[in-house]
């Protein structure tokens, strides 16, 4: 057991630590910092300065842009990035169509979208979830059909995040209807979203702002060389990238840089005297930390690329205390905290008016990418053996 | 010991419930999505039922009706998360002036109220004083027998809208109450994340009449009031909590995942029942705090009852308000859905008046006290 | 809707109040209010002056003893003995066997038990339980077969709580074991405990103490005229049995004398002046009253003579509770609480010798009487529909 | 950073869990049936092996060893729920002597411990002091070099069979620690709940010989040990809990209620799972703060990180502790089946040395202090 980082690692830390905090424009790390949303613009542009240093996709292939760091230096560089408040690299690419794309695409498919996926010169959004497919996400409907060389794609996708955004979009679809198994017979196509017969239906959330879109497809044309690796293997592709990424899949740096920043707003506003705040804030320090360790525990164990069980611990506690956060600051606002609507005309500070939408939106946490019931099943089943 | 409406109150609720039906998800993002964010005309058809004048005696204008009826109509409110600010309007800022008002105030405001024809409001919150209704914010000054308000108050709910303001301010005399008009004032509204509005409020050597005599400390009226509003606010709350439920275990039975209703999945099915418990015991001693409002509208106990209810509706609207959306899954997140409306509005009301963790202070004062705490006087 | 207790409920009140305070005597309430045992004498010496006084068996037939009060009256008795520190009638004579005989028994059975019940002449032990058969009662497995006219009783039943002091025991035994449903097929018995055949066995709980047992059945034979009701149709005697008591199913009062107690110990140790420990007491006191209220509420909508379905919230919560309140006394012990073992020579006092003990012991209280998985199952299915 | 053990560390945990590997259910109960609530056949065993010098100096007739291996021991104790007191004996009052003896006294005292033939406890505890170590209910008194002691200590555990006691008193210059000849003071002994001994010890102007420099204030070397113990608590709890939930798992794929094996049940699945997520969670702190230990053992550093651990402890402790009976039903309320020795244990461990509620408190002092809690140096 050792407690200290090697002098390569801190050197490491500090290369990255110097860099996200000079490189990355202030202005989008302010708006970061203070909870607002940083935009297209500002998404695109820190994601190109990363990829320009070679710090984009560190988890692809190292012909691709990658660049076999251990699990402890991507966790580094991950962690480091949020408490600099930097928007981290577009998970989309980075992390989800990139790493299927290298690792099943065909050499054609790699050239062709593999450097402006890492440059975010392609703007890319998933296309998973259905109406009738949510946690049971192999039960998909929308279906692709051959017709020449060509696909014919018919259906409807939901919960698309940011596919407002979007240049392209990667796609579960159904391709033999009659498979046994309905994991069978589902490939993974690429398509544009401006094609014919896309259309999209942005959905405004319980926050009042738009992220996730409705998704709707209408005869629509895909050429045969747009569907990554074999046909009817999508389901595996789907399950190699949703088990991809161990690193961040909990949000301690963000968290702890939200929680730093209730404590300094309870520390202003004369609550952190309050016994009941400073105990509340002291337990919520005391599970980041150890989420943190945990985090860097599966780091650690997680040598032969495979995701560690334990992830869904991290995914299950990592949501459950980037909620508690929001929601200590939404009660550290009090009655501010309805102000959502206020603009810079008010006397209302801006991390009130942004409490109670962040604390909203952040429902989510818990709903998205593998609910918490989800977690449990697999801590239950894999884990436990139950 | 009695929790049950009588005729009256029962066919009170049944005309309220009425009333209010045709405020589903849609008409109500329609009606929130404009200024001033409630239906005039619903508000006018509230005052044609005499329910804005319900609390306020006859000779003021109003029905001279209770605590239980006020409760019926903020439960059905609530159930609906219909936003017209009954209680802001109604139950608070008319009951200052029912409390506070001099004869004169009482007929002139009151009547108003209750016919719809004016939306009072009652500016209390100050951008740094959390829940104190006067921390210094705005200041009070006497020259001879006018006075001046100066300061700001926000966020003021429905400060823009509102045809007449009650203010709280500091004053020599300890906490004063003032009726100020609004069009001498500088608002700033905007929206509030519960759907409703609110408003910046100036005051710069602002005209303002006393509510009531001149000079005297309105510290404990307002205790008394604030606890009426604390109760129906709970009882708002109550009502959205058990039409979340409802929607949510709706939900549950037609909602196929993995090729079963949810309702197939146990651990899902008892959070479903942890919410029911957290609604039943919120209904008991939320109906239990208006009984002892009922009982004795001016006594500390009923200050204290109102501290025990919302410190339960806190607990519980955090807990069936999170559980409502997670049980859902990803609909539960968006705005055409009702049901995050309802975790909205009970977060917000959770907000107004005092969190559960206030109550909780406020409680350990008087902890000691008491041996028990006996519900039966 | 009113607060206020009637004129009558007022006096009713105080003539309960009156009687428990000053007829049961003082060493016995002290013992309650101490957390001590109270031992069979107390239990016997007290259920018999209140069967003088006509307060044993309130709930049943008058001409067995009963008083047909109001649901709020015998809430009311159910309290002020608590509050008093009054050990309750024991559960297994007056809630539980003296209601099933009084409802289904011959008039012969009825005359032959129901006056020794009432004055625990005959200490009762519940014969249900067995060891594959808990939360799933209907599938237990002693039986009884005919013999003549007796029945020959063979098999095992566990669980049986103060067992150890019973004189008979009501039983569950598996007449028909052809039966479609395992609900058919099952009669209810009653035999004494020195019937040749009977062997009970102590089972020591983990707080140290003794009050369940095994009881073993080895060709145990019990006359016909001990079967109560008709033959194969015990299992619905035993749903009157379990769903018969919605006055005092949560321990309301007990628990409200406990957390009074509790408060007492803080302040005489200083620590109410701990603002969590204070914030802790508010909440406990709060939800306290809220179950209170409730169980109010249901005693008021129970004049049909049904179980309330709330009940099983009443359940729920109340055991929550009570098991809190213990909690929160080990808590204020500290390092104390550990001195379970120490005598009067000791200078811990005695509530912190008795406050891990009785926190261990109050587990039981979610798991036995239908555990409160059982209870969320009932809100789930018969008040939810789910 | 690395939290694996290496090749040494994990053969001495494969020799521990070897030699406490017959502790099942009946022989644990059998020998807490029995003074002094622990096998002394066992003890001189653990002495072979030379655990019980473990962590102390090579000259002072130990093994050298650090926390990473005093970890071990403790939470391989934790997972047997082994009676053995070796984090009292050897963590905390072998500590005190190692931390705080003058050099001839650690040679004494030491040598006997680390061989078996000497039993140390350490009598902090006072009946009206919680976790205050020397709140004065023992006070020391020098006449010339002699040092006597008066007062009670309670609860003292091992206090009846120690064979040298470690007391702490208040002095004039602080916290003094003394080293008393059993056999001078009354003891009463007496069963904990966990199976375990305590006494009550009663001082008379006992003969009392300081630890170390007489008439230094021992506060700051009485921190470190008390984090040190408190870590080593924190490993024996880990063991237990990791137990606990295996037990439970177990018992959930193999009892069957309603037909089919309770696994089968998505409720107490999920519950299995918090279990699990509450445990590693454990783990991580109390590894942590083992290192944070071995990295500087004297430092405000691991004092913190022990109470962060301690804290942690608590929390999962109490919810494992529950869960597991919880889930097991009747079966685990009995003594005969082990589940309910780990619930006990562990609900000791939480009330030594400062519960979670104490640990909140001690971490609220500090906690404008750190902008965010870094567990990297």
């Amino acid at each position: 057991m050792k407690l200290h980082l090697t002098e390569e690692e801190s050197a490491f830390r500090e290369e990255m630590r110097t860099f996200f905090t000079t490189q990355i424009p202030q202005e989008i790390r302010d708006t970061v910092a203070a909870g607002r949303h940083v935009g297209k613009d500002g998404i695109v542009e820190t994601m190109r300065i990363m990829n320009k240093a070679g710090l984009a996709v560190p988890n692809w292939p190292v012909e691709w842009g990658g660049r076999d760091w251990t699990p402890l230096q991507r966790h580094i560089w991950h962690e480091e990035m949020q408490l600099a408040s930097v928007p981290i690299p577009l998970a989309f690419n980075a992390s989800m169509v990139g790493p299927v794309i290298a690792n099943f695409g065909s050499q054609e498919v790699k050239e062709k979208f593999l450097p402006p996926t890492a440059n975010l010169d392609i703007w890319w959004c998933q296309g998973f979830s259905e109406p009738d497919a949510g946690s049971d996400l192999a039960s998909l409907r929308t279906t692709a059909v051959r017709d020449g060389d060509d696909w014919i794609v018919n259906g409807q996708k939901t919960w698309t995040t940011l596919g407002q955004f979007a240049d392209w979009i990667f796609c579960l679809v159904r391709t033999d209807p009659e498979a046994e198994k309905k994991q069978a017979g589902i490939s993974f196509l690429l398509f544009p979203m401006d094609s014919p017969g896309v259309t999209l239906r942005p959905i405004k959330l319980i926050d009042g702002g738009y992220e996730v879109n409705e998704v709707f497809f209408e005869d629509v044309r895909v050429p045969g060389e747009n569907l990554v690796g074999e046909v009817n293997k999508g389901w595996n592709y789907a399950k190699f990238l949703l088990g991809n990424e161990r690193v961040g899949v909990a949000p301690v740096g963000s968290t702890k840089r939200n929680l730093a920043t209730a404590k300094d707003i309870a520390r202003s506003t004369g609550q952190l005297d309050d016994p009941l705040i400073a105990a509340h804030i002291v337990e919520l320090e005391n599970e980041l930390l150890a989420l943190e360790l945990t985090a860097l525990r599966v780091v650690a164990n997680s040598a032969d690329g495979k995701p560690h069980p334990a992830s869904s611990v991290l995914k299950l506690k990592g949501t459950e205390l980037q909620q508690a956060v929001s929601e200590l600051i939404v009660d550290l606002g009090g009655p501010l905290s309805l102000a959502s609507g206020a603009t810079d005309e008010s006397d209302v500070p801006e991390w009130a008016r942004l409490a109670t939408p962040t604390y909203l939106n952040l429902r989510k946490a818990s709903i998205y990418g593998g609910s918490n019931e989800i977690q449990r099943q697999i801590i239950a089943g894999t884990i436990l053996g139950l | 010991m009695d929790f049950t409406l009588d005729e009256e109150q029962t066919a009170l609720r049944g005309a309220v419930r009425a009333l209010l039906k045709g405020y589903d998800a849609e008409q109500r993002r329609s009606v929130v999505a404009e200024d001033p964010g409630f239906d005039e005309g619903m508000w006018k058809k509230l005052a044609e039922m005499g329910l804005l004048g319900l609390p306020f005696s006859e000779e003021d204008g109003g029905m001279g009706a209770g605590p239980v009826e006020v409760s019926i109509v903020a439960e059905e409110i609530g159930r609906m998360v219909a936003p017209e600010p009954f209680v802001e309007a109604i139950v608070l800022a008319g009951g200052l002036v029912a409390a506070c008002g001099t004869a004169e105030q009482r007929a002139e405001i009151l009547g108003a109220v209750a016919s719809g024809a004016s939306l009072p409001a009652f500016a209390y919150a100050e951008p740094h004083a959390r829940w104190n209704v006067a921390a210094g914010g705005v200041t009070a000054s006497q020259d001879g027998d006018s006075w001046t308000l100066t300061g700001v108050k926000e966020p003021v709910l429905n400060g823009a809208r509102a045809d007449v303001l009650i203010v709280s301010a500091r004053t020599d005399a300890g906490i004063g109450l003032f009726v100020v008009d609004p069009s001498t004032v500088e608002r700033t509204g905007y929206d509030t994340i519960d759907g409703g509005r609110a408003a910046r409020i100036a005051f710069d050597k602002t005209a303002a009449a006393p509510l009531g005599e001149a000079g005297v400390d309105a510290t404990e009226a307002l205790a008394t009031v604030i606890a009426a509003a604390q109760i129906a606010y709970s009882h708002e709350a109550l009502g959205a909590m058990d039409v979340a439920l409802t929607m949510t275990t709706a939900y549950l039975t037609t909602r196929k995942q993995f090729g079963v209703t949810l309702n197939r999945f146990q651990a899902l099915t008892f959070r479903a029942a942890d919410m029911y418990t957290s609604l039943e015991l919120t209904r008991s001693i939320v109906t239990w705090a208006t009984m002892v409002l009922q009982d004795n509208p001016r006594s500390a106990d009923a200050v204290e009852a109102a501290a025990r209810a919302k410190l339960q509706v806190s607990k519980a609207g955090r807990h069936i308000g999170k559980e409502a959306i997670q049980l859902h899954g990803g609909i539960g997140m968006t705005d055409e859905y009702a049901v995050g409306h309802y975790t909205a509005r009970l977060t917000a009301i959770d907000h107004l008046l005092g969190d559960g963790r206030e109550q909780i202070a406020h409680l350990s004062k008087t902890l000691g006290d008491h041996d028990v705490v006996e519900p039966l006087p």
